[in-house]
């Protein structure tokens, strides 16, 4: 029983109904003043927060990766690690041991010091305790903290535990997590403490504002910036004006840059500028079910392939900015990957490989019939909250129809798209992958497509055991080299086999006030605000003093 | 004795959680072959009730109406309607008395209609030539006509299944005099020739006498212990049919 | 008072069998409520564990037991005033809905209020001269607001204020002062449309008393038409013109549904809309049976009302209309 | 509020389906359905689903560019028309047929069905919709057809409740109970009956539940629940906010469906009010359900309201009578046709006389049902005068003006009424009065007692209050002052412990003391002049002796009474006068009146009396000489429809009827018939008496 979870709809009602305050009252647009110390950022963002709890609520969570909360690692622009608590890092030969030496002067947002206890304690607590951290008692045998240094054995040789680990678990005050048996219930002032470099100041619910001041006491060194105000849940168009305006300075939405639809609105301003990189993620990815009958076959899943009208895509859904897609699926920011030719439609070729394949329209209904003379009518499970893809299924739609093969549409929420994904009814599946995504199992997108990895997210239709093979061979080695050649065999393997194709590869485009220095782009924290951005923009005293907000 | 009445109560519920009101309580009354009685008495005090009963509109909470002997409630539909076929009834308002969307034809034809007798042209020329009308105003509505047409019309649609009784419902008081006294000929006129026996309800003292046997005062005929001063809206508001 | 105890358990039954109709409905919505407890990843990971470790959560949780217990018992929890816990919010759910409800009674009240007398005494002085000036301008305009739906009337608001930069568009003021600012078009939306329907109501109702044989009492006692439609006229079209406005109140709260959502006004309406997204159970519940009890409520005072207004229903000779 | 159904509460009476609105409303409902009726021509046509390029602004090929996807907008918002309409009608449909279906059992079969109904209907009525829409169709899969089925789950009350009052209304009607006397069954009484006349109210309420259906089927879309596939105007504008068009200025993409949805349900409701007559305009007197040819004008006393058995809502005509201001401006009318100019001087002189009224006439326009105008003549050249110290009875059938002569006294004829003729009052030509000395006449002047049926009081208002209003609006005396005065007033009239019953309200008193009440109000002035209205009418002898005496010991300068009670007349009246079809036929002293009345109709009348026995004349039909000449004779002589102008289209020789119009009201009964009497006599005195017939002409 499938029904509607429209999480994109929320996306659009949010950028429609959210509670948009006008950053700084439209009555009042003040203008851009340049003063000294006491400088404020203020960002705008649709995303919508429930309860200050790191562990429960999503929003909070990715703020307390990015200001209030340190890793042990954190990756920069180039997803190479660089060290923050963890001050130095070393692996066994076989990946199974894995040793942390502490930063020796970081401490508490309370005053108290951060410990290797900490770290121990974080992990033992969130293994515990948060079922979204499940993962760590299966893999982790045995940590032990002495001072200054945390060390980890686990069960089984996993080269990505760097990242997995290190970058993805947040490390709690064990003095104020310790008392808190369930985490997920309930917020308190102190669940905000952390030991990152900005504290958290207020949060004023009904206006959906929130304050970050600047941690004088972080061990990396005071970030630049004074203080951060964040105005959640506003939608688009009030975003969109307030850019306009310059009463935000820029836009945060964590894993995705500006809606397309909506840059065309702010074409004209000047005191604007764009920073584009190339997306980590891909936006609009049909997956093929390979259980099912006639997608088992190679041939019809290229025939499917050649049938998409790419360029009409990118000109929808990206406004043209997009390219075309590569049929080895990832995207060009991951180096390490071998060329693979371009994705084009060619509904000739389609529909001649269809003919070979005995599958006609022998009744002159205009859909074909397959071998055994049913009607090919292919289900199509697409997320009805995600951006642009309603735009992208009736674009799908029409052009399967054009080629003869009949579709029937089914649009789902997160919890009901999982639920019919893990029951394998459907034969195509339009989904997206994050930046994050990608990086997930054995890296590019490998994740989505390991048949053992089920649940969540992902698909998991690849059941060839040489794709298994390959993606633990990458888990277990951390020599780039040899990494970058298995890479390059798993592009081959997409490309030769196609489990899924990405509808189109595409940039990402911040905004952002151009009184600023262009800040660098790390996909992983969300965008051009991380802490790189944060460092940078600090010297240059470009700021306005706190103007009164409403 | 044609048509008797013994100790018969009625009373009305209001609305959903009120309780019972009575309005009639152990009234008995005999009619013989070819008489007229009449029932006076002042507005509100239940004559129009006791009419709907004798009539087999309304079902009394207590007692028996008989007919020729026999309780006209009792038996199957089929023969409670047949003896109800013998009483019928006159209604106040000339002009509520026929559906405003018939013709006068179909509202005379009715009756036969229901009780599936033939009724040729002629035989309803022949009713309406007995109370005194042409054919002509069969093509009309209700509206179209005056009160003392509509209830000489009533009446000839009454007699085309030739009732043994008739109960009179105050069938004058909306009429003015002339009228009414050309109406009071009638019905008298009608009783001589065809022996149907009336009811004659009205407030009207002098016209009882005038026009009926003999009368009884609703007052005396009902004596309601919880005697309830109804106003005329009580009595006639809500028919708990 | 044996009128009013009628009425009572009339409004009672209504209130439960709302409850009863919404628990199941909310209860029988497919897809897995973890998902969103947990959030897209931690569901993933949750999946990949032995199923024991699932039927722990689901426990914890307390979406296993049957239906029929966790209605009686949300029942008996919802008398006492505990709407249950939002897992999504992390609060009780009568907390969350508490200020939301308050932003929206805060839109709705004065629109009720305004719009009551506005449309009242405009229907009562165009019914008082049918095909008069006041009836020939009032009547068209009120009829085309009437028709234009609610979030078309509120988009319309809202490009005026995208041009227009003094009016805030839509959203929550921070600062207490300029409340009124941010309340203006929401409420003005409210207001016309409620007016509109209000002000038919009333016109139609004065029409149909003006031909009443009173009125012709009243004239030839020599008083004015003005204290004639206000005495005589108004006062026996009220008692219907107050069941009206009750039974609206029940729209116009549903319609703060959408005027919310276009306006991002943080009340009721964008609550339950996002409950109902994000499969929160409870949240659903609770909030939906505020609306109805306060829908209710508004049905129950305006048959108080009614009564006292109109003597014939007081002494308890209701006419069974 | 965009999603509610006014219909439940403004239904009133049926109306006729030839009158002028109900083409206007057709009219309006095919302009608004024009935008979803034009579907049909592009129905299977796929350039609606045709991909051009995206984002295209209107120009070139593109009548109103392309969409995000890369539709064509225009094909999209006719086709999508065709869908919101087809759900708009299919919602409105189930949701009528269900509530009607509902409503019929509910109202005939009373008992439990009703109350289960009925409760379930209130549930859903008090439910706000929009909530439960959206849980609903969350609930459901998308799709057209599940939204259709929840529209009609939270519509279908309304109509079940409508369709039920209108139900309980007409059961109690007599010519129900009279074929259930006749033993018909209940399909009989259901379908033959009952349902005919709740035809146009379910029209209506159909119309009016499309309008609502369509708004809350754009508002489901709107919020991107509908079905993605199927385009409908509401998910159009859906997806305008998804491509950011209000931001980005795309008019052409969000102005056309938002007009579209506005029309249409602007026109749905209109033709909704047209039928429902809910819209302000008059009641066309002649549907079929109102008395036809009476004159218009429920409050008009010769009319009775409809008391006793049956509610007063079907037979009763609202009249157009309107608080607008009284015809003050009279514009002449033509004379009415030969009548003859009563040559004779008023008797008495001008000083003594408080009322002179001179040629008075009064028309009424009303639309029949064959849609013509006719004018009925209520009264037809009047010539009177009240003088001081007389007691007059007006003694006539009802419907013979009587009642008009009184409402022309006082300036407060209906708005409809056209008057000729003049009317004096203490010499001065009331024609020329402005509204403010007219309103103080009434107050100070001329007290007037109404007829005592309907609700003549104000049933909100307590009777205390009601009848010291004169004296408080004016004479500016305290409420309290004025309950006391009350009190006495009530008390004159014979009501006991009237210090208690001032604080009743009219509902709480019985027919008789309501007229009581009337009288106090009417005494409450002090006023010089007293006319009274059929003060005795439905009242039992009792009450009519304690009225009589109230009236002997008035001591006012003047007082008129209308009535149709002879012995009241007798009682009461110096100088009575016969009026007959708006024409004054006899005017006479009282006792020589009652002791040999002069005119045929007069004698007609009090044989007629019960107590004088009933002598009339056995007549088996009432041809006479007269009649004999026109064998076709369509009435029955007694009718007291004014013969107007021709109002049977069917009749042989409209020549004939008018020449029969113009002689002697009475001719057609009258026993004495003479050639003369085809011409209309003059008023001729006859020692004390005035009498218009010929036959006593010879004295002049």
């Amino acid at each position: 029983m499938a029904n509607i979870f429209f999480k994109k709809v929320r996306e659009i009602i949010l950028c429609f109904m959210a509670a948009g305050l006008l950053m700084a009252g439209c009555s009042e647009p003040s203008a851009r003043q340049i003063k000294g110390p006491g400088q404020t950022l203020r960002v705008g963002t649709p995303m919508k927060l429930k309860q200050l709890n790191p562990l429960a609520d999503y929003t909070y969570n990715i703020l307390a990766m990015l200001l209030t909360h340190d890793t042990l690692i954190r990756l920069d622009e180039n997803l190479r690690p660089i060290p923050q608590l963890a001050r130095s890092w070393s692996a066994n030969k076989d990946a199974t041991v894995w040793t942390f030496d502490l930063v020796p002067n970081a401490l508490w947002h309370d005053g108290k010091k951060v410990t290797s206890k900490d770290v121990k304690f974080t992990f033992d607590y969130l293994g515990k305790h948060d079922p979204a951290h499940a993962w760590i008692p299966s893999l982790i045998k045995e940590i032990k903290a002495t001072p200054g240094r945390v060390i980890f054995t686990l069960n089984h040789p996993y080269s990505r535990f760097l990242i997995n680990a290190g970058f993805i678990v947040r490390i709690l005050p064990q003095h104020i997590w310790g008392h808190i048996m369930t985490p997920r219930a309930g917020e308190t002032k102190e669940m905000t403490v952390g030991c990152g470099p900005y504290l958290f100041a207020q949060y004023d619910r009904t206006a959906g504002r929130m304050t970050f001041q600047r941690n004088p006491a972080y061990h990396g060194g005071a970030m630049g910036v004074e203080t951060i105000e964040f105005y959640l849940n506003r939608n688009l168009d009030i975003i969109t004006l307030s850019l306009k305006k310059g009463t935000i300075d820029l836009y945060y939405k964590y894993a995705s840059g500006f809606p397309f639809p909506y840059l065309r609105g702010l074409t004209g301003a000047k005191n604007l500028q764009f920073i584009t990189a190339p997306s980590m993620g891909i936006s609009a990815v049909l997956g093929f079910n390979m259980a099912k009958k006639n997608m088992s076959d190679i041939k019809f899943r290229r025939a499917l392939s050649l049938a998409i009208n790419y360029r009409g895509i990118n000109e929808s859904l990206f406004m043209g900015k997009g390219t075309l897609p590569g049929s080895g699926f990832v995207p060009g920011t991951f180096p390490q990957q071998s060329k693979q030719p371009f994705l084009k439609q060619d509904t000739v070729r389609c529909r001649k490989i269809l003919d070979d394949m005995n599958i006609t329209d022998k009744n002159g209904d205009g859909i074909r019939e397959d071998v055994d003379g049913r009607p090919l009518n292919l289900m199509l499970l697409a997320r009805c909250d995600l951006e642009g893809h309603d735009v992208v299924t009736r674009r799908l739609v029409n052009d399967f129809k054009s080629v003869g093969i009949g579709i029937t549409l089914k649009t789902a929420d997160l919890s009901t798209w999982i639920a019919i994904v893990r029951k394998k009814e459907a034969d195509l599946i339009l989904f997206r992958t994050t930046p994050w995504g990608m990086m997930m199992g054995a890296g590019h997108g490998s994740g989505y497509f390991d048949s053992r990895r089920e649940g969540g997210g992902v698909i998991a239709n690849v059941r060839d055991t040489t794709f298994h093979h390959l993606c633990d061979e990458i888990l277990s080695t951390t020599n780039p080299d040899t990494l970058k050649d298995l890479y390059g065999k798993m592009s081959d393997y997409y490309a030769r086999t196609l489990p899924a194709i990405a509808l189109g590869w595409h940039p990402v485009i911040y905004p952002c006030q151009n009184s600023y220095p262009v800040p660098p782009v790390n996909q992983i924290e969300g965008g051009i605000l991380n802490r790189a951005s944060l460092k940078k923009w600090g010297d240059a005293a470009i700021f306005q003093a706190g103007a009164s907000v409403k | 004795m044609l048509l008797e009445i013994n100790n018969v109560d009625k009373g009305y519920g209001h609305g959903r959680f009120h309780k019972k009101v009575c309005v009639l309580e152990n009234v008995s009354l005999t009619l013989d072959k070819g008489k007229t009685v009449g029932i006076m008495g002042d507005s509100g005090k239940g004559k129009t009730t006791l009419g709907l009963l004798m009539a087999g509109v309304i079902r009394p909470d207590k007692g028996r109406i008989l007919l020729n002997g026999q309780d006209i409630w009792a038996g199957s539909r089929k023969e409670r309607d047949k003896k109800k076929a013998q009483i019928q009834m006159v209604f106040q308002h000339p002009e509520a008395a026929f559906n405003p969307r018939w013709t006068m034809e179909q509202s005379v034809r009715e009756p036969c209609h229901i009780y599936k007798i033939s009724l040729s042209p002629q035989d309803i020329a022949d009713k309406m030539a007995r109370v005194g009308l042409g054919t002509k105003l069969l093509k009309r509505y209700p509206s179209q006509l005056s009160g003392g047409e509509l209830q000489r019309i009533a009446l000839a649609r009454l007699l085309t299944i030739s009732p043994s009784v008739i109960v009179l419902d105050e069938p004058t008081s909306m009429l003015d005099v002339i009228t009414q006294a050309k109406i009071i000929r009638l019905l008298m006129e009608i009783q001589e020739n065809t022996g149907i026996s009336f009811i004659f309800i009205t407030h009207d003292r002098e016209l009882a006498r005038v026009m009926c046997h003999e009368t009884h005062d609703i007052g005396d005929l009902s004596l309601p212990s919880s005697r309830v001063e109804i106003r005329i809206a009580a009595e006639e508001q809500t028919l708990d049919l | 008072m044996k009128h009013m105890t009628a009425a009572f358990c009339q409004y009672v039954l209504a209130l439960l069998a709302v409850l009863a109709l919404n628990f199941l409905l909310i209860h029988m919505m497919p897809g897995d409520p973890l998902v969103h407890i947990l959030g897209e990843e931690g569901y993933y990971q949750m999946t990949r564990q032995p199923p024991a470790y699932i039927e722990k959560i689901r426990e914890t949780y307390q979406l296993n037991d049957s239906l029929l217990k966790q209605f009686l018992t949300h029942i008996s929890r919802a008398l006492q005033g505990d709407l249950g816990w939002s897992h999504h919010h992390g609060r009780a759910v009568i907390k969350i809905i508490y200020p939301r409800m308050g932003w929206t009674l805060l839109l709705l009240i004065p629109s009720v209020i305004i719009s009551t007398m506005a449309g009242g005494i405009l229907g009562a002085l165009a019914g008082g001269s049918p095909r008069g000036w006041m009836d020939r301008i009032l009547t068209p305009f009120f009829l085309l607001i009437y028709s234009i739906p609610g979030y078309c009337l509120g988009l319309f608001l809202l490009i005026l204020a995208f041009h227009v930069d003094a009016l805030p568009m839509g959203g929550m003021p921070s600062v207490k002062t300029d409340m009124a600012l941010y309340m203006m078009m929401p409420m003005g939306v409210l207001v016309l449309h409620s007016t509109a329907y209000k002000y038919m109501i009333m016109k139609n109702a004065v029409i149909q008393e003006i031909h009443e044989a009173y009125v012709m009492t009243a004239r030839s006692k020599g008083l004015y038409d003005r204290d004639i439609l206000f005495t005589h006229v108004v006062k026996n079209a009220l008692p219907p013109f107050i069941t009206v406005v009750a039974m609206h109140f029940g729209f116009m709260m549903g319609g703060s549904l959408v005027v919310e959502m276009v306006f991002s006004w943080q009340g009721m309406g964008t609550l339950i809309y996002d409950a109902v997204i994000s499969r929160d159970y409870p949240l659903i519940s609770g909030s939906f049976m505020i609306i109805c009890a306060s829908v209710i409520l508004a049905n129950a005072l305006a048959d108080v009302i009614h009564g006292v207004l109109d003597p014939r229903i007081r002494s308890g000779n209701r006419s069974n209309e | 509020m965009a999603f509610l159904t006014p219909a439940s509460v403004l239904e009133t009476g049926p109306m006729n389906k030839h009158s002028r609105n109900w083409k206007e409303g057709a009219l309006i409902l095919m302009a608004a359905a024009l935008p979803g009726v034009s579907i049909l021509f592009f129905k299977n046509m796929d350039i609606a689903n045709a991909l051009f390029s995206p984002w295209l602004p209107p120009g070139d090929g593109h009548l109103l560019g392309t969409n995000d996807v890369g539709q064509d907008i225009f094909f999209q918002l006719i086709s999508a028309g065709g869908r919101s309409l087809m759900v708009g009608m299919a919602a409105a449909l189930t949701a009528t047929l269900v509530g009607t279906l509902t409503g019929c059992v509910a109202g005939y079969y009373r008992g439990i069905a009703d109350r289960v109904i009925m409760g379930l209907a209130d549930i859903f009525l008090l439910i706000p919709d929009i909530p439960l829409v959206i849980v609903l169709v969350s609930f459901f899969e998308p799709g057209l057809f599940n939204v259709i089925i929840v529209i009609a789950m939270t519509s279908w009350p309304g109509t079940a409740r409508v369709v039920r009052s209108r139900m309980l209304k007409i059961k109690e009607y007599p010519f129900v109970l009279n074929a259930r006397s006749l033993g018909a069954g209940d399909g009989h009484i259901i379908f033959k009956h009952i349902l005919p006349h709740t035809g146009e109210l379910i029209l209506a309420k159909a119309t009016l539940a499309v309008a609502s259906a369509m708004l809350t089927e754009t508002g489901i879309s709107f919020l991107g629940l509908g079905d993605p596939c199927q385009v409908t105007w509401g998910s159009m504008l859906h997806g305008v906010f998804a491509g950011a068009g209000l931001i980005n200025g795309y008019w052409w993409w969000y102005l056309p469906p938002v007009l579209c949805i506005s029309v249409t349900v602007m026109g749905f409701n209109l033709a909704g009010f047209y039928l429902q007559k809910g819209w302000g305009g008059n009641f066309p007197a002649d549907s079929p359900l109102n008395r036809q040819g009476q004159i218009p004008g429920k409050t008009h006393p010769e009319v009775p309201a409809l008391t006793g058995i049956n509610p007063p809502v079907l037979i009763n005509n609202k009249d157009t009578q309107t608080l607008a201001p009284e015809p003050d401006t009279l514009n002449p009318i033509s004379k009415p046709h030969n009548q003859a100019p009563d040559t004779q001087p008023p008797s008495f002189p001008l000083d003594r006389q408080i009322f002179r009224i001179l040629n008075l006439g009064v028309e009424f326009g009303i639309e029949c049902e064959t849609n013509q105008k006719k004018t009925i003549k209520a009264l037809d050249g009047v010539n009177l005068s009240l003088v001081k110290g007389d007691r007059m009875a007006i003694i006539g059938e009802s419907g013979s003006g009587k009642s008009i002569l009184f409402l022309a006294m006082l300036g407060l004829l209906p708005y409809n009424a056209r008057m000729s003729g003049e009317v004096f009052f203490r010499g001065k030509r009331m024609a020329s009065f402005s509204r403010k000395h007219y309103q103080h006449i009434r107050a100070w002047d001329i007290a007037y007692v109404p007829q005592g049926a309907g609700n003549a009081l104000n049933p909100v208002i307590k009777v205390g209050h009601q009848i010291s209003e004169r004296m408080r609006i004016h004479g500016s005396i305290s409420k309290k002052k004025g309950m006391v005065m009350a009190a006495r007033l009530l008390g004159q009239t014979g009501i006991t412990n009237s210090h208690q019953r001032v604080h009743y309200y009219p509902h709480q008193f019985s027919g008789g003391m309501n007229q009581r009440v009337l009288l106090a109000m009417a005494l409450a002035g002090e006023n010089s002049v007293l006319l009274a209205d059929e003060p005795t009418k439905g009242l039992d002898d009792k009450t009519k002796e304690d009225v009589l005496n109230i009236f002997l010991k008035l001591n006012r300068e003047a007082v008129a009474v209308v009535t149709h009670d002879l012995w009241f007349a007798r009682q009461f009246a110096k100088t009575i006068v016969v009026m007959y079809k708006g024409i004054i036929l006899e005017q006479a002293p009282a006792d020589s009146f009652f002791t040999a009345p002069y005119h045929p109709y007069s004698k007609a009348l009090l044989n007629a009396l019960p107590s004088q026995g009933i002598l009339n004349p056995v007549i088996m039909s009432s041809h006479n000489r007269y009649a004999e000449t026109d064998p076709g004779d369509k009435h029955g002589g007694d009718s007291y429809r004014i013969d107007g102008g021709d109002d049977d289209d069917d009749d042989r020789s409209n020549k004939k009827n008018k020449e029969i119009s113009r002689g002697c009201p009475w001719a057609r009964e009258c026993e004495e018939f003479h050639d003369r009497c085809r011409h209309m006599p003059r008023l001729f005195s006859h020692n004390i008496h005035k009498v218009r017939c010929w036959c006593h002409a010879a004295g002049n």
